[in-house]
């Protein structure tokens, strides 16, 4: 059974990475070797290269609804996440030393505001109700007149809820106090317009929408007082330094195109796939809890706690399968405790440790979600024959 | 292709013992345990019986002798826990098997994840699930053999 | 002249940055689309990836001479600077707070320590002489209890010279001083050895060695107490945050193993086309001065000045011939002034204004250099023609 | 593919006054003027010479004019300096020629950079040094006439 290798991969693992596209790749491949001029440089081969990122970042304005001199470009949404927090943070350490985030933020937040914590700056880790939603009030009451930034995440990505993201940006624009988010989950799946949304900070990463690994962006929104985070060339109108990823640049302009432009039919034909499964899986499988809001959640999102299971080896025993998933985020798996989103919308241990995430993707068929259907309920029954603990509804 | 690496044992020091640790991932060993354990499931007849569970993740091992003549006869595991637990046990139970109580007692986790060829550095601690389960069937055994427990 | 596209580019910028080899871009592909999983997870198309980001490191670490555990990925060479830098700073700031690097450094570094500055770090920038080499007896005057770090660069990418920085890597650990090189323009033209040469941290960038664009290197000696710069996920080995640019990573890998396993060799062709070009320009052009040490530089550069013309209007009007070379270095090409390097070295200003930097490469033949010894000749006599100084020596 | 940007210009406050401002590099009028400038050499018998050299850059140019009647009937320039330098030197001498000089000392730097259809922002104070040494050229014409400079 190890060895053997299964005839198809099913990858169900979207919100980790998505394959890049093989027209991005495409689109990427000419500024490899031949239009491959520094942006930096004069002569017309590297003008060309200046005019591609510059086509590329307004390709990600257009679909924010900013201005394209609003867009830098980073090397990923760690990176994004890291220059907005602690970019914002030390810039205005005069007016302030209190940041607001919630507790089921993404690592590359959480150990960034973790990071500040330990150089003086006080952190206020919003709590979320059960279904991880962060409540507005409470985020109200938590403001003191030496907060000087809120973030809090668009979309999450073990659990897939979406937060009221309007409705943060507008107390945050009333308080006068500056607003990040991290839509890295989010892009292709939500409308996202950051004037309407009173949001003056946005991370992207390219990798999460068919784009390449290692480029992301970020928005920050014109007259926001921020530092460079990496120093050194004039980069990215000075902001930004280091030589351009140029077919990264390329390849997450066209991604971010590509992956918007049907937002409302995509999700209608991954969300109708998703219940199908997760409908399936809830028939066929006894005591499995759905982890996450019923509706407010990305279209692709099922996460769940099997009882009576362990994640990893539920993965490893579909991976035999060729059903790749994840437990917990991608991030955390060196981890051994239970994922910090589950532990903050009150999972039980018991329950966390048989958690699975299986996030659908373009490529998904109906027959993945027929096979993932048929081989998910035996793997289950025996690893729930194998455990002494069985104390699950049958 | 890479399989090379994810065989690849190192030797470290670990709680003051020798084990192999792998770089990367579990091993072809490990994984064969994982998903064809040996000796699984429940024992209704056990002469003993031992269940432990770990405080760092929660896995949970319980282990059934059969025993005749201080000699281990049958066993079988049941484990909730991850590949590490549950390949380990596998492996624990079948190398006492046909073993003295003396003999299997002896064994320590450290022979074990060395007969596995070696485990990921942070799975070890899962390895010494086995080795206390066992030790606490063959203590209840003792107990009721009117015996002081080791 | 204008519209005219010229039948054939002779890049001649390698420097600035370096096509990416079509055999490199080869080995990165097929982890775009096919073996795309993140390296974090678990399953085995994800694993097959983490074996790979394995691999690419073991190749990094067999070039330097160190331990793949000493080996870092980051977005390219700035990055690496920076977290040098700054993450050896900040971490061994109750030990002191000097810095000593050069005045020719690349601005990832002098950028990044004219931040540290601000945050209350001192920073000697060391002289260099004509030549642009540092004196090491200087380096060991300027040496206080307080120092915690030198950073001097192994090649620089101006004008090419090539620093002691064995003798310097001996100072500083004589005096227990943790020793940064930025080694950018060194690989693939220098022998390295981190632990014969003392060097306790060394950034490298792929798309300087025909690698891909955005992805680098930081090597980082086992016990160097330094911090992360980017917070995040525990990729990395928990140091450096951020899904890994899987692609980027293993063209890098790919890149140095090509770009070093015939060092001599290159150098020797390399250099024979470049003398014939530098000989060939001196005979054939009055008043050009050579930039740099005659000798103790990297084999592929020419940086002159030629006397009585600007920079700018000789590299747009090369290019009009299809030539590409730059002006100072390519990262400070939006500045007016004179470059800091040239500066440095004392070039008069009104000369250092002519300066044109030509670096060769592996795709650069005789028949190139015949070219632009037949092209530059009259571009100079036509805008010496158009100067109203003409001071110059005929 | 992309020329559409290299023309893109936008209209910019800079010093008080509106510019085109090219977003990026040169567009095809700078490098029309830059390549195969107009008026470029020195003048032997010229009645007027002005000469200015840029604190900033270093950029000098130097202006030749030939006057009949208050008219300029020639004008030759020399300039070295960046492509941004010699295109506006270019531009500015052909758009002062068969002009009087009360017309020609009117010609502002702003209207040149327009003429080129715009200049990079870093560029535009390069445009001031034809615009100077122009009018250096007219008033020492002034001053040999015996009238005062402007
Ligand atoms: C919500 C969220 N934020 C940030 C990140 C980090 O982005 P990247 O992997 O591009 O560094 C991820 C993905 O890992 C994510 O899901
Ligand atoms: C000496 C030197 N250091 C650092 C860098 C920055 O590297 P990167 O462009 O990969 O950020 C460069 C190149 O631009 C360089 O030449």
């Amino acid at each position: 059974m190890t060895k053997s290798t299964p005839a198809k991969i099913i990858y169900m693992d979207h919100s980790a990475t998505t394959p890049t596209h093989p027209d991005v790749v495409k689109e990427m491949l000419p500024y490899f070797t031949e239009h491959f001029g520094n942006p930096s440089s004069l002569y017309r081969i590297a003008r060309e290269s200046k005019f591609a990122v510059s086509k590329a970042r307004k390709q990600v304005a257009d679909v924010l609804g900013c201005t394209p001199d609003e867009i830098f470009f980073t090397a990923g949404g760690t990176e994004s996440d890291n220059w907005a927090i602690k970019g914002t943070a030390f810039a205005n350490k005069d007016r302030g030393n209190h940041i607001i985030t919630t507790k089921i933020e993404h690592h590359a937040v959480l150990h960034t505001c973790e990071y500040l914590e330990k150089e003086g700056f006080e952190v206020t880790y919003l709590p979320v109700n059960e279904y991880g939603i962060v409540d507005p009030d409470v985020l109200i009451k938590s403001i003191t007149d030496r907060t000087i930034l809120i973030s809090v995440m668009m979309a999450n990505n073990e659990i897939g809820t979406i937060q009221p993201i309007k409705e943060i940006g507008e107390i945050a624009r009333e308080k006068n106090i500056y607003f990040h988010t991290d839509a890295v989950q989010a892009i292709g799946n939500l409308e996202i317009d950051v004037h309407e949304m009173n949001i003056d900070m946005l991370s992207l990463s390219a990798h999460k929408f068919y784009g390449p690994k290692g480029t992301g962006a970020l928005y920050i929104r014109k007259g926001i007082n921020i530092g460079s985070f990496i120093h050194g060339g004039s980069q990215e109108n000075g902001h930004r330094a280091g030589t351009e990823n140029l077919p990264g640049i390329i390849g997450l302009g066209y991604a971010i195109e590509r992956a918007t432009q049907n937002i409302s039919e995509h999700n209608e034909k991954i969300s109708s796939m998703r219940d199908r499964l997760l409908d399936g899986i809830i028939e066929t499988i006894p005591d499995v809890h759905l982890n996450g809001h019923p509706k407010q959640r990305l279209s692709n999102n099922i996460n769940i706690s099997v009882r009576g299971t362990d994640g990893e080896a539920l993965l490893l025993m579909l991976d035999m399968k060729g059903v790749c998933v994840s437990t917990g985020s991608a991030c955390s798996s060196g981890e051994e405790s239970a994922s910090h989103v589950l532990s903050a919308i009150s999972v039980p241990p018991a329950l966390a440790r048989g958690s699975v995430r299986l996030t659908l993707g373009n490529e998904n068929t109906k027959e993945d979600i027929d096979y993932v259907l048929d081989v998910l309920p035996p793997i289950v029954s025996r690893l729930r024959a194998l455990s002494p603990v069985n104390n699950y509804s049958q | 292709m890479f399989g090379f690496l994810l065989i690849m044992p190192k030797v470290r020091h670990y709680n003051n013992q020798k084990y192999r640790v792998n770089t990367d991932m579990y091993n072809e060993t490990v994984m064969e345990h994982f998903s064809n354990p040996k000796n699984a499931g429940e024992m209704k007849d056990a002469d003993a019986v031992g269940e432990m569970e770990s405080p760092e993740c929660g896995d949970t091992t319980k282990i059934y002798l059969k025993i005749e003549n201080d000699i281990i006869t049958d066993i079988k595991f049941q484990t909730l826990g991850c590949a590490a637990a549950i390949a380990s046990t596998s492996m624990a139970t079948d190398m006492v098997i046909g073993k003295t109580l003396t003999e299997a007692w002896e064994l320590t986790n450290n022979e074990v994840v060395n007969a596995l060829g070696g485990l990921p550095e942070k799975k070890i601690h899962c390895s010494l699930l086995a080795e206390d389960a066992l030790h606490a069937a063959i203590n209840q055994y003792r107990k009721k053999q009117g015996l002081k427990p080791w």
